[in-house]
């Protein structure tokens, strides 16, 4: 049993009066997917800044690939091979779906202020790698013939492709997705479904938060569900669809989730 | 690449455009009008680094014309204070061992025994560096209008540091700048003879930075820094180191500054407290600005016309007013400068009532 | 070093302070309800204090002032409408810089309208010289004049805040404008309102303090900077900080002319002033959330 | 793109020929602080300078050369002084060049004047800029150390010993100030403390209080901007009768009203246009004096101040110079160099090859303030 890649241990934060993630503990296996579920405010975003170095834990520990990167700087995660995408979508205003993309080749490429200011041979080189890789992802998420289009410019579906392709382009050993579903149509969230699974398929381990219940029941192989920031349960999807806390904190709330794709809170 | 490909015809055409005119301005016997154009390129060179500080990276400096006046200050300072009564001091007697003093004779008969202007001018610039180095970590804890305030107080330090000490000459500033010689036969100076070689001195400096920025901006830093402009959270996912970067590119403006300071020190022979005050800095804002932001093509062209006017005093007592015209009519109704047609887009989506992109010269 | 002397340099560093303190107030006020910081705040001052003296030639003074004070709030008014009113959410550097170029322009129409020369109202009470003795120390009655009149805006404004419904749906604007214009208020006259009171405490401060500090054109952006650094020293958005951080600004001043060369007064100011914000990036008075908020 | 069409336009300027000049006009070039921190100086400068050209011509010129004017804003920035030096030189191709205001500007400039042989009649006090002599470079106002002289002549008879100075740190301030403190010692007065102040300070209490607190005997309050006024107002305002020295740069009525009742009794050297009124009819500079006087305020409905004076001698001088010395430059310069006995606001000017100033002890005289501050000769 290889060691997974992530694993949380006692994770604590409050703002001020509210305790939004109290001593949760989980882990993430290598190759999986791992859905975290929850009604609003049950902590799952806070859960994913905290594992990515967006806010600072009181308590507990990070270990992400056997180190403990607890309180590291989020573009230092990065380094480490975390990759993520965002609730509300991150795209750089100005730039095209390419160049937005190229930006998560950061870590792959070298070339310094100096090297770059002088167009060195071995930047340019590098630099040309880097755009086929990109133009590949890009292809490989349907969206290359909107490599030069601006990307706030596309539409919503598209404009979280394209948040998806920056981060798949770091090469890394674990995909955060934070909603990647919201605000998408039916079709738009069952192609996303599939690419999820076909990234799956090359052995990236993915953490994905999603309201979504279809979508969560049909691709993740294991789920976690959060209320007011502590674990309710943890299981696979059969388990957890039918585990009475689920039930009653999701009837609890006031607009319940069915496992039922037609339906989604957002 | 496009952006690749725009740059190199830009910059042919750029230079072209030079030749020509320093061609029409001979053969016309105008040279002297090559006076206020050299003027300008050196100013152009603290503008290409503010653009690429304020537009790209998106940090606003309000205090530019500090880091312009440590190098051109330090550069005036070192090559006119005389070292000769000093010369038993250790410090003096080793940079005569080293070769690095000269001495020439000042205006009162006398002589002046002072650094050599070629170390002079890279002891300011690395000097200015490591002052924006130093003040770039803390500074840049700061956002917006903090920001803002720290950079204007830096300014206003600077400049009160050199109006209020003797050493700097007070409210006289420094003169008696001696040339800056580069290579045999050409130096750095104001004198008419090496008009035309000085005309062509600063606007190659000011294409080969043009040039290395533009490589720059079409990088991975360049991308790297469009991208902590555009979004913190994004460039941080994708493991850019924020901090240093946003460091580095303050500490290349800081240098093109000084490198503009030294020369047109040089160039004028002399350099005062006017240089180094916040109206100075904010006119280079205002040139940024009036560019576009985001556009280092803009900033060029507009900023070349507006300060060879200003300098050769066109718009008489109303320079000021028209500045400030100028500037509210561009940051009122085309924000993205009016070079690279980026109003037109602007007017475009405007009409189809989306407004994207109206934040693109955010802080 | 005698305790009166002492006492003196208090006094002075107070004088400087209160006035950068109203400068800072104007800031806060449309920083408040807009998120722009108005550099032309200090323009409002000279206005004021030039309309002033124009009209005291022909009027009493506190007709002079007055029309000066309502003179200067259609100013505002116009600035507000003409560059501000119909931009649509402008980024932070672009304000500064739009209100920068304002201050810029009507510096230079005040010194085509007016002149170049330093002018200044007579002192309101007695004359440039008398002055009361408190514990050794001597002080202008003009100062007492400053301080009374400001302290009664201050007190005035903090009032209209709070009283009256209009002030309320100021405060609406300021805590979250979007709400406020879901809850039926039109924002963007509140901020017009929110230049015309600004603009009509800078021209009624730029009255009183005219005799002791004069005016002239140019006398507008030294006074925006002092304020600006009182306002940020104190912590935008706070009122109390604005004073506050003026009042610190004004004493280190003096102390500062005290102990170095007075040559470098402003150097040792602004110094003390950035090493604050290093330690404290949003200010003395200002929470950290706060200053992150407002700039996004 | 806008680019090519800048340089276009550049080269459209360049083709554009000099503003053709006359055979029988004189162009005389002048670079002044019309607006900006030192415009106080400037434009009633440029306001004379106006005025005497139209005068002139009007009267059929030099030599009957019509005079062509070129005012030209450096807003009292040095680099923009030389750039409009160059182009008043170089284009322009101007007889000479009256300024710059400030000292600062026209030590920037006289090194180029004087290389390319152009007559340069500076506005500013500077010591230095006619120290050491340069051969083209000339200036009107009267010496800071004749002032400076005048000032510890009057203390070492009051007996004062112990002084304190005060200087605005603009080039008028900084001359003075270290003029005050080279030539303290030879009258044998020490000067305990010397501070220097703004322009755009807010008031000065605080480092009036500073001088105070070392209770020195005297203060000399050495500038020439308006904010110099905030000086004897701050001191009268502690109650601290002190005498009050200030300098020639205190030559305006405007700033005697803002010292109000504090401005009675300074003492200030300065030339006699301020008190020409009270001059005796027999003084040489009398008549030119209440001309310029009366000239002026016709001008420009406001009273004359010795700065405008300035600008009048130099305006003055050069005419004088062309018609001994002729359009020839060189010929000309001589015929400067050679006046003596010439009557000019500031004094009576006698150049020679050793002093491009002209003026002595006796441009000044020692004035003070009455209680109606009017100016009035000190007894």
């Amino acid at each position: 049993m290889t060691e997974p890649v992530l694993e949380v241990r006692g994770l604590g934060r409050r703002f001020g009066g509210l305790q939004a993630v109290a001593d949760l503990s989980f882990s993430v296996p290598a190759g999986v997917i791992k859905a975290v579920i929850g009604p609003n405010g049950a902590g799952k975003t806070t859960l994913f800044n905290l594992v990515s170095g967006y806010a600072l834990p009181d308590t507990g520990s990070v270990r992400f690939r056997g180190a403990e990167v607890r309180g590291l700087p989020a573009h230092e995660l990065a380094g480490r091979g975390m990759a993520r995408t965002f609730q509300q979508i991150q795209l750089v205003p100005g730039m095209s779906v390419l160049e937005n993309v190229l930006t998560g080749r950061h870590r792959h490429t070298r070339a310094g202020f100096l090297a770059s200011m002088l167009r060195l041979p071995a930047t340019v080189r590098e630099s040309r790698t880097a755009r086929e890789r990109c133009l590949e992802t890009l292809a490989f998420l349907g969206l290359a013939d909107l490599a030069d289009a601006e990307a706030v410019s596309l539409a919503y579906g598209q404009q979280r492709l394209v948040e998806l392709a920056r981060a798949l382009v770091c090469e890394p050993a674990l995909l955060l997705l934070d909603e990647p579903a919201a605000g998408l149509n039916m079709r738009e969230t069952e192609d996303l479904a599939g690419t999820i699974g076909r990234i799956n398929a090359t052995g990236l381990t993915v953490l994905l938060v999603e309201h979504d219940m279809g979508l969560v029941m049909n691709i993740s192989h294991e789920i976690l569900v959060l209320g007011a920031g502590r674990r309710i349960a943890e299981g696979d999807p059969r388990a957890i669809q039918r585990n009475p806390d689920v039930i009653r904190i999701y009837l609890g709330e006031e607009d319940a989730d069915t496992p039922d794709p037609a339906r989604k809170t957002v | 690449m496009a952006a690749r490909g725009r740059g190199f015809g830009f910059t042919a055409g750029l230079a072209a455009a030079i030749v020509l005119v320093q061609i029409a301005a001979s053969s016309a016997h105008k040279v002297f009008y090559l006076t206020q154009l050299t003027m300008a390129a050196y100013a152009m060179l603290v503008v290409l680094g503010l653009a690429l500080l304020m537009g790209y990276a998106g940090q606003a400096s309000m205090g530019q014309a500090g880091f312009f006046a440590i190098g051109g200050y330090v550069a005036a300072f070192l090559t006119t204070f005389n070292l000769g009564p000093r010369r038993d001091t250790l410090l003096v007697s080793l940079l005569a061992h080293a070769h690095l003093l000269v001495t020439r004779p000042d205006g009162s008969g006398g002589s002046v025994t002072h650094v050599q202007p070629w170390a002079a001018a890279l002891f300011a610039i690395t000097l200015a560096a490591a002052i924006a180095w130093l003040i770039a970590g803390p500074v840049f804890r700061l956002r917006g209008h903090y920001l803002a305030m720290a950079t204007l107080g830096f300014g206003i330090i600077v400049h009160r540091i050199f109006l209020g000490s003797s050493y700097f000459g007070a409210a006289d500033g420094i003169s008696d700048v001696p040339a800056l010689a580069l290579l045999p036969g050409f130096a750095i100076t104001g004198r008419a003879a090496s008009r035309v070689s000085n005309y062509y001195a600063a606007w190659g400096l000011v294409l080969l930075t043009l040039w290395m920025l533009t490589n720059l901006i079409g990088s991975r830093i360049g991308r790297a820094l469009r991208a902590i402009h555009g979004s913190e959270n994004a460039a941080a996912a994708v493991g850019i180191p924020i901090a240093r970067f946003k460091t580095q590119v303050f500490v290349l403006a800081a240098v093109l500054a000084a490198v503009a300071g030294v020369l047109l020190t040089h160039y004028n022979g002399g350099i005062g407290p006017s240089d180094a005050s916040v109206m100075k800095s904010v006119r280079y804002v205002a040139i940024v600005a009036v560019g576009g932001m985001a556009n280092l093509r803009g900033a060029l062209a507009m900023g070349t016309v507006l300060t060879f006017l200003s300098l050769r005093g066109y718009f008489g007592s109303f320079d000021d007013l028209v500045f400030g015209g100028i500037l509210l009519a561009m940051m009122l109704f085309a924000p993205e400068g009016l070079v690279g047609g980026a109003i037109w887009r602007r007017l475009r989506s405007m009409f189809s009532g989306k407004r994207r992109g109206d934040d693109r010269t955010g802080a | 070093m005698s305790s009166d002397i002492l006492l003196q340099f208090c006094v002075a560093g107070v004088t400087y302070g209160i006035i950068y303190g109203v400068v800072a107030i104007g800031f806060t006020i449309i920083y408040n309800t807009t998120g722009i910081i108005n550099f032309a705040q200090g323009e409002f001052l000279m206005i004021g204090g030039m309309t002033a003296v124009t009209l005291h030639q022909h009027a009493p003074l506190p007709v002079a002032i007055l029309g000066a004070v309502v003179i200067t709030m259609l100013v505002g008014a116009a600035i507000e409408v003409l560059f501000i009113r119909w931009l649509d959410r402008p980024s932070v550097l672009r304000m500064i810089i739009i209100t920068i170029g304002v201050s810029i322009v009507i510096r230079e129409i005040a010194l085509h309208l007016w002149d170049e020369k330093s002018h200044a109202l007579p002192h309101f009470t007695g004359n440039s010289v008398s002055a009361l003795t408190v514990a050794g120390a001597k002080i202008s009655p003009q100062v007492l004049w400053v301080i009374g009149v400001c302290g009664a805006m201050v007190l005035l404004l903090s009032l209209f805040f709070r009283a009256t419904p209009l002030g309320r749906q100021m405060r609406a604007c300021a805590s979250n404008r979007d709400a406020a214009r879901l809850c039926g208020i039109n924002a963007r006259n509140m901020v017009t309102l929110s230049f015309v009171l600004s603009a009509g405490m800078g021209a009624l401060a730029g009255c009183v303090v005219s005799p002791i500090t004069y005016v002239q054109y140019d006398s507008g952006a030294g006074l925006a900077i002092k304020g600006f650094t009182a306002a940020i020293l104190g912590g935008l958005g706070s009122t109390a900080g604005a004073a506050a951080g003026g009042l610190i600004l004004g004493l280190l001043e003096s102390f500062g002319v005290w102990l170095l060369p007075a040559a470098y007064k402003d150097a040792v100011a602004i110094a003390v002033m950035l090493g604050v914000l290093f330690l404290r990036p949003s200010g003395i008075f200002g929470s950290a959330e706060a200053a992150r908020l407002r700039e996004y | 793109m806008m680019r090519k069409v800048t340089i276009l336009s550049v080269c459209a300027a360049l083709l554009a020929a000099l503003p053709a000049a006359a055979a029988e006009t004189i162009k005389i070039g002048a670079i002044l602080a019309v607006t900006g921190p030192a415009a106080f100086l400037g434009a009633p400068e440029s306001k004379t300078l106006e005025m005497l050209a139209a005068q002139v011509n009007a009267a059929g010129g030099i030599k009957g050369m019509k005079v062509e004017l070129v005012i030209k804003d450096s807003a009292g920035d040095a680099e923009k002084a030389l750039s409009l030096a160059k182009q008043l030189v170089e284009e322009d191709k101007v007889f000479a060049v009256l300024g710059p205001s400030t000292s600062g500007e026209s030590m920037k400039i006289k090194q180029y004047m004087d290389e390319n042989a152009t007559l340069l009649l500076s506005c500013a006090a500077a010591e230095s800029i006619t120290t050491p002599i340069m051969k083209w470079v000339f200036k009107t106002p009267q010496n800071d150390a004749n002032a400076a002289r005048w000032i510890f002549t009057d203390m070492k008879k009051k007996g004062l010993k112990k002084i304190g100075v005060l200087a605005s740190n603009s080039g008028f301030g900084k001359a003075g100030q270290a003029q005050l403190e080279k030539l303290a010692p030879e009258f044998g007065i020490e000067i305990a403390i010397s501070e220097t102040y703004a322009k755009d300070e807010v008031d000065l209490d605080a480092v009036v209080t500073k001088l105070k607190a070392k209770d020195v005997q005297a203060v000399v309050n050495w500038s020439i901007e308006p904010a110099q006024a905030k000086v004897p107002v701050s001191i009268r305002k502690m109650g601290w009768n002190v005498p009050i020295y200030q300098s020639h740069g205190f030559g305006n009525i405007k700033y005697a009203d803002a010292c109000g009742p504090a401005s009675e009794g300074i003492l200030f050297p300065a030339g006699r246009l301020l008190v020409v009124d009270v001059l005796p009819d027999t003084h040489p500079q009398k008549a030119l004096l209440m001309k310029y006087k009366k000239d002026y305020e016709e001008a420009t409905k406001e009273a004359p101040s010795t700065f405008g004076g300035h600008a009048y001698d130099a305006f003055t001088l050069l005419a004088k110079a062309i018609e001994v010395g002729g359009l020839d430059k060189e010929k000309a310069r001589a015929a400067l160099e050679g006046l003596t006995g010439f009557v000019g606001t500031a004094g009576i000017f006698n150049f020679s090859a050793t002093d491009h100033n002209g003026l002595g002890m006796d441009a000044f005289e020692l004035l003070t303030v009455n209680k109606n501050c009017k100016f009035v000769l000190a007894q």
